[in-house]
Order: C-alpha cells, then structure tokens, then sequence
C-alpha cells in the first residue's frame, strides 16, 4: 500500500511539480517574458508573454514533412528523448531544500547529462542530412566544447568550496550543497564564489545557445542550422527543450549560489524559484542579448576559454585556498 | 570586448515604446502620398494620354460603339495589380480625371477587387454640317478670282472639332505634334493643314498648344 | 478543445518566409521595416522564419523572373500545410513595369494559387501589416479544414 | 585423489587457458585447410579458454585466493625460484578476463569478416597465437616468460598489421610497428637481464621481495628500460603514432586485438612493475610520473584524434587517449584510482572493440574508411548504426553507458587525490580529463555525422546491412558495454576492486610463492569511499517515465501523423531545403569539421602535425630520448 503510495507520489514528482508540466509551464512563461524583455529593451512592444505557447500548439498543429534523404526514426524520435532527458535534469536539481531526485545525481553527473539534450539536437539534425545542418552541427559541437571548460570549473570551484566547509575535503551531491547553504547561506555572499557566479551567468546563454551565443541556430547565415528540416511538432519540441533548458540552466544556477532562501513548503518554494529564475534570465540572456550582436563561433570559443574560463579558475583557486 | 548600449537598453527597458500600434490606432499617409486610383469618368474625354505614358501597362480602355448613334462607351480600368504609382498618367491627364488618394489598404484576395474602372458615353461624331458642304463648290467658283479681302475668320464647327485660320497660320506643326490622337497633318513646305476627324477626339490640346490663336474650336 | 486551440494559436504565431523573385529590393526593405521597432510586427507574433519548414506564410516579391521562377516553386513547395502565400507589391501580380520583358515568368498566379495580394509600389508597412492580418485568417480557416 | 579429478581442479585452469589457445594456433596451422575444421578449432580454443578464465573469477576474484603454479612442480629450491612460475592474482586474473572476452568476441567477428580474404589458415595461427602471447603474459609469474610472452604478441601483431599487406600502408605501418616494438622488446630483455644479473631471480614474487629497499644503479636502469618496454607496447605517449598506423592497416577485428588487448598487457606491465617489483608507487614523483604521461596521452591523442580524417585512424588515436585516462587513474596510486582505472580499462576494451568492430563493418561493405568518402550509411545498415552510436556513448561518457562511470570515477579519484594530496596539479589533471571527454564525443560526432548520417554518396547505393554473424559480435559487446554501464556497483565491488585490492596487497602476492613477505608491509587498509552519486537504474527508470509520458502526450496530438514521401517518385515537397536550389549531393566533410576549436588552437595543431612526421626513423629516436628522459627520472628519483 505505501509502497503505492509512494509510488504515486514519485509519479507526481516526474509528471507534475519538478517534472514534466512545471517543466513545460515554467519554461514556456519564462522564454516569454525573456521574449517581451528583449523587445522593451529594444523599445518595442514585443510579443505577448503567451507567445510561447501560441508558437508551440501551431507548431503541433502543422504538418511535419520528413524529408526523403532522412532517416525518419532518429529524425523524429530525438526531439522526444532530448526533452525527456532535459526534464530528468530538472528533477535531479534540487528546489532549495525539497529534492525530488537529487541524492541520484551529483553535478558531474548533471554536467553530463545536459550534454545529452544537445546529443539529441545534433543527431536529429544530422539525421536530417541537410548541408545546413552539418554546419550547425559543427558550430553547436564547438559551443559545447566552449561552455564545457568554464562550466568544469564553476562546479569544481563549488564543490571544493562546499567540501572543504563540510570538512569532507570536496562535495558533489546537490543535495549537500543544498543543505549546507540552508544552513550558511548562500554561496553567492562568499567573496569566492563571486567569479564563479558571473561565469556561471555567462554560461547559460551560451549552453542554452541564446543569442549572441547562438551560431549554431543561426537563421539568416545557416538556415537555422540544425533544425532546418525540421517542421510541425518535433520543431515544436525542440523550441519546448530550448525554452526547458533555460529553466534548467538557471536553476542550477539557484541551486548552486542561490540556495538557502527557500521557505519549506514546497509550492511557495517552486513560486520563488521561478522568480528567481526570471530575474536571472532577464541578466543573463535578455540583457546580453539585448545589447550584443551575433558573435562568430571562433570568438565564441576564445570569449569562453579566455574571459569566463578566466573568472571560474580565479574563484577556483580562490576556494582552493580556503577564501 | 566593450559592450555599447548597456545605458541604452537599461533606460528603454523603463521608457515608452516608439511603436505605430497600427492595427488599432489607424494611420493616415503622408501628404501627396500616392495611394488608390479614383477616376472621375465626367470628367475624362478619353483621349488616351494616360493609356499611352503609363509605364506598367496598368491603364485599358476599351471603346465600345452603341447602337443607333448613340456614340462610343469608352470604359478606362485601372489595374491597381500593375500600377507603379507614379502618376505619370494624372499629370498627363488634360481634364485631371484621375486622381491619386492616400488610400493605401490595397489588400486583396482576388485580383478583381484590385481593379479601378469608369466608363463614360461619348456624343456621336454628327455628320459635316451641310453649309460647310455647299460651300465647298462656291469656294472653288471663286477660287479664280486673284485678288480679294482676306478670308473671314472660319466659323467653328459644331461638334468642337477644330478648324484653322489659314490667314493666321504659320504652320509650325506645334500642333500636330501636341495633338494626342495624331489627328493633325501639317506640311511646312505645302503650307497645308489636314484634319483627321475619325482620329480628332476634340480635346482642344492643338488649340492650346497654337502659339497664333489660329485654331477655332 | 485541442484541435481548438491549435487553430486559435494559428492565427497568433504566423512565421513568415520571404522570397525575393527578382525584386528591385523596395518591396523587401518595406517588408523588414514591418519588423522593425517602429512597426513592431512581433507583438502579433509575426517573426521571419529562416527555412520554409517553419514557414506559414510566404511574401513573394519582385517580378517572378525565368531564373527563380523553379526556385520559387520549390521552396514554395516545402513548406508544410497549412501554408498560405502572399505576393507583396504589383511586380509578382501582373510584372509591373518589367511585364513583357524577355527574362519574366510572371506573374505568379500563373503557377500557385496566391491567397492575398498587396498592391502598392512599393506597399506601405501598413498595407503590408494588413494583407498579413488577411493571411493569418485565411491560415486560420485552412486549419480548420485541415483534419 | 585420481590424476583426473586433480588435472580438473581449477589450480590448473590458468596454463589450460594459455595452452588452449597456443594448441589451437598449433592445430590450425597443420589441420587448417578446410574452413570448417579452421573455425571450430578456432572457436573451441578461445570458447575454452573464456571458459576457464571465467572459471576462475570464483575462487580467485570472490574468494581472493592467489594461485600459484609451478609448471612441473618445480617449486623452488635454496630459497630461489629456477622452475617456470605462473601466478594469478585477482588483478592477472582481471586481465585475463578482458583478454578472454576480447579475444572471443573478435574470433566470432573474424569468422565473417575474414571469409573474403585468402590464406585464412594464418591468420587464425597468427590470432591465436596473439592471444595465447597476452594471455600468458598476464598469467605468468616469472619475468623472463613475461618477456617470451612479449615477444610472442609482438610479433603476432606485426604479421598481423601486415596481413592485409595489398592494403596500402599495410606494410609500412608493420615495418615501423616492428622497428619501435624491437626497441621496446630488447628494454625488456636488457632489463630483465639486468634485474636476474642482480637479483639471481626471474620470478616476480621473488624479485618484489628483493628488490625494494637495496636499489643500485642497476636496477634503476632496470626499471627505465622495463617502464619504457611497456610503455612501448601500451602505445602511450610518445608511441602514439605506432598504434595509428597499426590500427589503420590491421583488419578490425586485429584492431580490437591492438586496442584492446596489446595496450592492456602493456598496462599490466607498468602495473606489475611499479607496484609489486620496485613499489615505488607511494612516491609523489613516481606517481606524477604516470599521472603525466598518462594526461599527456590523454590530450595529445584527443587532439590528434580530432584532426584525423580516417575513421581507424581516429579510433586509433582515441584508444591510446582512454589508455591515458588508465594510466593516470592507476597512478594515484589510490584505492579509488586503481579501482577506476581497471574500471576504465575494462570499459575500454569493450567500447573500442566495438567501435573497431564498427568500423570493420564499414569496411567490409563499402571498402573504404575514409570520412570524406562515406555517409549516409544509418538508411542502408542501421543496426550497425545503432551499435556505433553506443559505442560512441560509451566512450564519451554520455551516462548511462558505461564509459561514464568509469570516467565518472577517475574524476573522483583525481579529484579527492588532488585535496588529500594539497596538489593543485592532480586538479589540473581533472580538468584536462573532462575536456577531453567532451573533445572525445566532439570528434565522434563528427564520425557520426560524416559516416552514419548526412548525405549517401551514389557509389553506397548498393550497400547493404552486415551479416548476423559480425552484427552479433557487435552485439555482445554492446550489451556488455550498457550492463557494465547500468551496474557500477557489482562491477566494482565484483571486479575491479577486488583486482584494486590485490594491487596494494602485495605481500600476500610474495607469500603465495612461499617466499617471505616480512620486509613487505601487509596490506594497506584500502577504501574505495567516494563522494558523488550516481544511479543509473534509477535514473534510466526516471527517463523511460519521461519518455513514455511524453511520447504518450506526442501520439494523442498526432505527432506521429507525418507525411513523408511515398515510392520513389520525385517531390520538390520531400528534398531538402538548398536555398530554393535542386538537391544534389552536398556532404559536410568530417576533415576540419570543428575549424572553430582548432582556428584558436592552430599553433598548436601546426606543432603536432610537424612533429607526427610519419618518418619511421623520428619515432625510432622519440623511442630513444624517452628511455634516456625515463632513465634520467628513476636514477634521480629512485
């Protein structure tokens, strides 16, 4: 009997709250209002904040063409597994102090599993086998190889940081590192961490491939790249993982240097993390997006092996020695 | 690696938007916009210029002949579908019939709806007057006659077509070259001035165009 | 329910594909001042799609020349239902001042079959904010027969 | 107790194990015309010889006994070992196990793979005596077999690098393998020599009781010249570009045997060598010694790997890059480490043999393995194509394969290393691992995407799916590759830490040879405790929900509702998007696919390609200056 209980209760964990319809609701208003963000400070009205939605239902209700040099399982079945893997990710990442799945899955543990979302994105397009998409393929790779070093560091740095306050020497579990900053405080106030927050901030509009970070979908050059013959309800999954992987991203952000400001009750604590995760998004990629043009994807590369990979080693090594 | 507009941006984030909410406030065009054709068939006499300066072939007139001398239904179409806007034709136009509006909702779903037609109905050409024809013979009687007072002025014809004073006339041809329908021969060398009349659409242009007053309408 | 709010958002999100048929670049310039701040074409979920798989509607412009004329119906042909096409100014209409010459296929019409036109030399944003608004309800009608 | 009952207890399985497989050699070469009799001798020698590997993981793995077989019974006499010795501990006998299943499953591909290719006979002698050579390397217990066995392996594989010797480069790469594995082979000799002409003893137990402690010149030198022998035969840096050009020409199923079996022996090696004969692991400058070489290879050949535009080639380079994750796991010298590294190892063999099997596949249907010249191949073969894709997973870490516990583990262990030790360098050595997993599956997709997907050229039209027989070679190590993935927790406390433990217990490895231990401290207290978590089951369990849901919510809202083009007629509708242009073939090619990565680092790319000259004498004299570098080391540090 508990036992079905709670699996039911696990069950409402992957479909309702951290899982799947928050998931789909949270990103959806969040790249809205990133949208609507975008165009004020561009002194335009900009879209409705729903428009998210709106793109995605047309989308399910166009046709979707697969094209016939494609090979159609991998072209319509990586959009799903691509989605499902983001929404795990979002399970493992604790809610402050409630944790639906996070004592399964340390950071390293997140830091790959996020590559599998754009494993997904890679394959699909490749399976697709449009010129276009090769290019986009080539350029995503590279945006991934960019964030990865900077993202290694940020959570090294964290980990060292919660570790050697806990006195284990280093720690991975987001779990921990969500109790201990319940307990201190977040991360952020630490003097240490502080690069490591503006790197972790310019990390996101790069893995979630945001402007000016986003050669790979670039739709006036390449035809939108990886996703050029992709039409219907599979585009539409897609732009759902993209919107997802924003939540996702910024609330690893929250669970990594924002912890700790929960309340305990689960639903007041999913509101506060979406508004954090607003606040975030509007810092992080409306405001970058706002104001800077497309970058080319060798200086993306450089910007992230230099500049951030930069501030995350400073606050590494600024942790390493018990700053 | 400078990032410009960080000010910019922060301040238009909290500043009004510089947007033309156009579906809901509606906009006019600007002065002299040139917009939608209106043709004003009272006013127009056919003559055609507009037809022959329009440069996207969007002008077609068509000229239907009535029964029993009820003279020509001339109908012009305008193509909207085809048309440059440039307005060569309204400038053209002697009897400023065509008009261009700043009506610029030219949306449609089928290529009718873009057409802009009139037609008016011409007066029957009336037969040469019959005097005009007697006179012809006792012309030629005193056509030997050497010296004798300078013809009078001819009088006008009836159906405003023109006539010219030979006395007057200087051919210089201005005439014949302003005249739209190319209804006017005029020979320097034979000092001769011949009147198509099946051409002559009795628009009066020679007779503005003649620097001598010569030609009576 | 579902299908009812597929067709709702259809006529809330239409992406445009652009199609330069041998334009003289007039009626293209107008068709991104839509988008620019001033006319803010997004803010009715208006945004140009860089591939015609994500395409609803399709702005044709410019005379259809001998030499786009298969790449126009190519690309015309690849984007999924429901699509709607729009020629934008008299050129894919009627040929405009290049009807007659040597290298045109035009107009348009001759080959698909155009849902809306925008006359106009070029159009003002306005007009073309208008024939767009008509396209989307043509969308909106065609997705409703769909299925 | 009868003769019979005694030849059947396993005491005896490990000489059966190598014997097997030498007698098949044997058998094939004189009875081997037919092809029926060739392959049932070929697949009983190595069914027999897994069998009775496999026999042993009980007592020897679980119950932690050590073997020790004196062949003959000739014990020792006076305190020396003269007789022929083979020892199996857990961490022989974890060699042995890779080397086992490794060997089975490329012999079961061979059987296909080969049919096409005349003289059949030797190569399956030549197989099995490569295997028999590996296996009785692990198995041995006496330095100078050790040696025997080397040459053995050595020079099975250079015959078999050759085999295809139509092939171009088939020869050259022989040549230079033969060349730089001579040079390895005579350290080994000239260094076993020396250690017997100091110790009066070849056998290993023996030795790792005398030789710690009274070190001389000698025995120093000794230890250069083994490291590098081994090292020679592990293809580490800087005998990298040996392995390329050996895999290149070798058949796959020999690749598989390079990849995964020669380069684990020469682990084996520097493993025997530096923890039991000369324990000098516990110095921090031995330990940074093969966490450097280790790291080097990592990168170097990740790097190299990613310019590669020859599938071979680049599974190559990426074999001697996971070898470099082993090699710095195992020189932690930790718990952990040791265990990750065998871990690794293991991993290794089975996602490399798959993706060579792979590759193989390939081959065999379209001739060629140039990533300029295929694509598309995911419509004609798509079984092959899905077991690449795990292959490729695997080895890039993607969870839940098992290249990514594995990795996931060495992260942890260099990491923990780096804060017991206080040695910001071991923190480097994480960051260089993680880049270079995602370098890995940056090169991968790249194979990926120039091989499987993209465009087909017209000249594949006719390729068709591989035959059950190699599909399903392919398919045993995929299934070991997700098991072992899916189920960390018994394979390391199954596995590889038993084998992790035997490493750091040495004293009962010289004990088992009833020699005395007293001068070697008893086993170290071992603790294979680390900090992150990690479930695959549960996790796999949380995604299939996911999916299911989502796919659920897909189907209700007729996602699979999609038109797609019906026969073979032309539909503009149903090409690709060319800009309004007619589809013709346009394929991205793989050879600079990632220009934007290697734009920032073209220096160093330009280095590299001077510096792999291909020029057989440069490698010779890498050879050289790396045995005077590692024995300038170990005579200052020792």
């Amino acid at each position: 009997m508990t036992i079905v209980i709670s699996a039911l209760q696990y069950l409402g964990y992957v479909l309702i709250f951290p899982g799947f319809l928050f998931c789909f609701l949270a990103g959806m208003l969040l790249c809205g209002i990133d949208r609507k963000l975008v165009a004020k400070m561009q002194k335009r009205v900009g879209p409705p904040v729903l428009q998210p939605f709106y793109d995605f239902f047309k989308l399910c209700g166009k046709e979707t063409i697969v094209p016939a040099s494609a090979s159609k399982t991998t072209f319509l079945m990586a959009p799903l597994v691509g989605l499902a893997a983001l929404v795990v990710i979002q399970l493992f990442i604790p809610v402050f102090s409630f944790s639906a799945f996070s004592g399964m899955a340390d950071v390293i543990v997140i830091l790959y599993l996020l590559l599998i979302p754009a494993m997904s994105v890679i394959l699909g397009g490749a399976a697709s086998g449009s010129p276009y998409a090769g290019v986009g393929l080539s350029r995503e790779m590279v945006t991934i190889i960019s964030c990865e070093l900077p993202l290694v560091l940020v959570l090294l740095a964290v980990a060292k940081t919660v570790g050697s306050a806990l006195g284990t020497g280093l720690c991975f579990s987001l779990s921990d590192i969500a109790a201990y900053q319940a307990m201190h405080g977040s991360l952020i106030t630490k003097i240490s961490m502080l690069p490591a927050a503006v790197a972790m901030l310019l990390i996101i509009p790069g893995e979630t491939g945001n402007h000016p970070f986003d050669a790979a979908e670039a739709e006036t050059e390449i035809c939108e790249g990886l996703l050029a013959e992709y039409s219907g309800a599979p585009l539409g999954v897609y732009k759902l993982s993209h919107a997802i992987k924003m939540l996702t991203l910024t609330s690893l952000f929250v669970a990594l240097f924002l912890g700790g400001l929960g309340t305990g009750f689960v639903a007041l604590d999913g509101i506060i993390l979406f508004l954090l995760c607003v606040v975030l998004t509007a810092v992080s990629i409306s405001f970058v997006h706002a104001i800077t043009a497309r970058l080319k994807i060798e200086q993306i590369f450089k910007f992230y092996w230099t500049l951030v990979s930069g501030l995350a080693l400073i606050s590494l090594v600024l942790a390493w020695y018990g700053l | 690696m400078d990032l410009p507009f960080v000010k910019e941006a922060l301040q238009q984030l909290f500043s009004k938007s510089s947007c033309a909410m156009y579906p809901v406030v509606p906009s006019e065009a600007a002065p002299n916009y040139r917009g939608r054709i209106v043709y004003h068939p009272d006013r127009c006499i056919g003559c055609g210029m507009c037809e022959r300066v329009c440069s996207g072939n969007a002008i077609t007139r068509m000229v239907e002949h009535l029964p029993e001398d009820q003279g020509d239904k001339i109908t012009l179409t305008f193509n909207l579908g085809s048309c440059t806007f440039c307005a060569t034709c309204a400038d053209f136009c002697t009897t400023h019939s065509i008009e261009f509006t700043g009506d610029y909702h030219m949306v449609a779903t089928k290529e009718e709806d873009l057409l802009v037609s009139g037609s008016f109905i011409k007066a029957p050409r009336k037969k040469p007057a019959a005097p005009a024809k007697a006179a012809a013979p006792e012309k030629a009687a005193e056509g030997c006659a050497a010296a004798e007072p300078a013809a009078e002025a001819p009088k006008p014809r009836e159906d405003g077509k023109p006539v010219n004073d030979p006395a007057k006339c200087v051919y210089c041809t201005l005439c014949a070259r302003k005249c739209p329908a190319g209804a006017l021969t005029v020979d320097r060398a034979a000092k001769t001035w011949t009147l198509d009349e099946d051409k002559c659409v009795a628009c009066g242009t020679c007779a503005e165009a003649c620097p001598k007053n010569c030609i009576i309408l | 329910m579902f299908k009812k709010l597929i067709q709702e958002s259809m006529g809330k999100s239409p992406w445009l594909f652009h199609i330069n048929a041998g334009s003289c670049n007039g009626c293209d310039i107008e068709l991104v001042s839509v988008l620019t701040p001033r006319y803010d074409a997004e803010r009715l979920g208006f945004k140009l799609a860089g591939s015609p798989r994500h395409a609803d509607i399709v702005v044709v412009t410019g005379p259809v020349t001998k030499q786009s004329l298969p790449r126009v119906l190519r690309a015309i042909s690849q984007v999924p239902e429901p699509r709607c096409i729009v020629t934008m100014g008299s050129c894919p209409q009627s040929g405009n001042v290049f009807r007659g010459s040597y290298s045109v296929a035009g107009p348009l019409s001759k080959y698909v079959h155009v849902d809306v036109d925008v006359a106009g030399c070029a159009p003002k944003p306005e007009a073309v904010i208008d024939g767009l608004a008509l396209a989307t309800q043509i969308l909106k009608e065609k997705r409703g027969q769909m299925k | 107790m009868s003769p019979v009952i005694n030849a059947l207890s396993y005491q005896h399985f490990p000489i059966y194990a190598i014997m097997v497989l030498f007698l098949g050699a044997f058998l094939i070469a004189v009875f081997g015309r037919n092809r029926t009799a060739r392959n049932v001798l070929a697949l009983l020698s190595i069914t027999a010889s897994l069998a009775f590997i496999l026999a042993l993981i009980r007592p020897v793995m679980l119950g932690g006994e050590i073997i020790a077989y004196w062949l003959g019974g000739r014990v020792p006499a006076g305190g020396y070992a003269i007789g022929i010795a083979l020892e199996v501990d857990a961490l022989s006998l974890f060699f042995a196990l890779i080397v086992a299943v490794a060997v089975f499953v490329s012999g079961v591909y061979s059987i296909q793979y080969m049919r096409h290719d005349d003289n059949e006979r030797e190569y399956y002698t030549l197989f099995l005596m490569l295997a028999g050579g590996v296996m009785g390397l692990v198995l041995s217990g006496d330095l100078f077999n050790m040696f025997i066995m080397v040459e053995v392996l050595t020079f099975a594989a250079v015959a078999l690098t050759a085999f295809r010797n139509t092939a171009t480069g088939a020869l050259e790469a022989a040549f230079k393998y033969l060349v730089v594995g001579c040079i390895g082979s005579t350290c080994i000799l000239v260094g076993t020599a020396m250690l017997y002409a100091q110790a009066h003893t070849l056998n290993l137990a023996q030795l790792a009781q005398l030789l710690p402690g009274n070190l001389n010149t000698a025995t120093k030198v000794a230890f250069a010249l083994l490291f590098v022998g081994f090292g020679t035969k592990a293809f580490i840096v800087p005998f990298h570009p040996l392995a390329a050009d050996a895999h290149g020409a070798a058949p796959a199923s020999i690749s598989v045997m390079i990849s995964g079996v020669l380069t684990k022996s020469g682990i084996y090696g520097i493993i025997r060598l530096t923890y039991f004969l000369f324990q000098t692991m516990n110095l921090g400058t031995m330990q940074f010694l093969l966490v450097f070489v280790g790291s080097l290879s990592m990168f170097i050949c990740v790097t190299m790997a990613l310019a590669q535009h020859d599938f071979k080639r680049l599974l190559a380079f990426h074999s001697i890059s996971q070898i470099g994750y082993v090699l710095t796991a195992v020189g932690l010298c930790t718990a952990l480490g040791v265990s990750a590294g065998l871990y690794h190892a293991m991993n290794h063999t089975l996602f490399k043999g798959l993706l060579f099997l792979a590759a193989g596949a390939v081959l065999h249907e379209t001739g060629t393995t140039d990533l300029g010249k295929l694509g598309g191949l995911s419509k004609k073969m798509p079984h092959t194509t899905v077991l690449f894709l795990i292959g490729a997973f695997s080895i890039s870490g993607i969870p839940p394969f098992n290249g990514f516990a594995s990795k996931w583990m060495v992260y942890q262990a260099t990491y923990q290393k780096a804060v017991e030790s206080g040695n910001i360098g071991f923190l480097l050595v994480t960051i260089i691992a993680l880049v270079t997993s995602v370098l890995t599956l940056a090169s991968f997709v790249k194979v990926s995407q120039s091989v499987f997907f993209g465009q087909l050229p017209k000249e594949l039209e006719h390729v068709k799916e591989v035959s059950f027989g190699m599909r399903l070679a392919m398919g045993i190590f995929a299934l070991l590759c997700i098991l072992t993935g899916l189920f960390p927790g018994l394979v390391t406390s199954y596995i590889t830490e038993p084998a992790a433990r035997a490493v750091f217990s040495v004293a009962q490895y010289i004990s088992a040879m009833g020699f005395d231990a007293s001068g070697v401290a008893a086993e170290s207290v071992v603790s294979f405790a680390h900090v992150g978590v990690w479930e695959p089951i549960s996790w796999l369990l949380i995604l299939c929900i996911a999916l299911l849901a989502i796919t659920i919510v897909a189907v209700a809202s007729k996602y699979d509702n999609v038109s797609q083009r019906s026969g073979e007629a032309v539909d503009t509708k149903y090409e690709l998007f060319y800009g309004g242009e007619a589809q013709e073939f346009s394929q991205v090619g793989g050879g600079d696919l990632f220009w934007g990565f290697k734009h920032n680092w073209r220096g160093y790319f330009d280095f590299m390609y001077r510096l792999h000259s291909g020029v057989v004498n440069d490698y010779a004299l890498w050879a050289v200056v790396d045995l005077a570098l590692v024995m300038l080391f170990s005579l200052i540090v020792l």
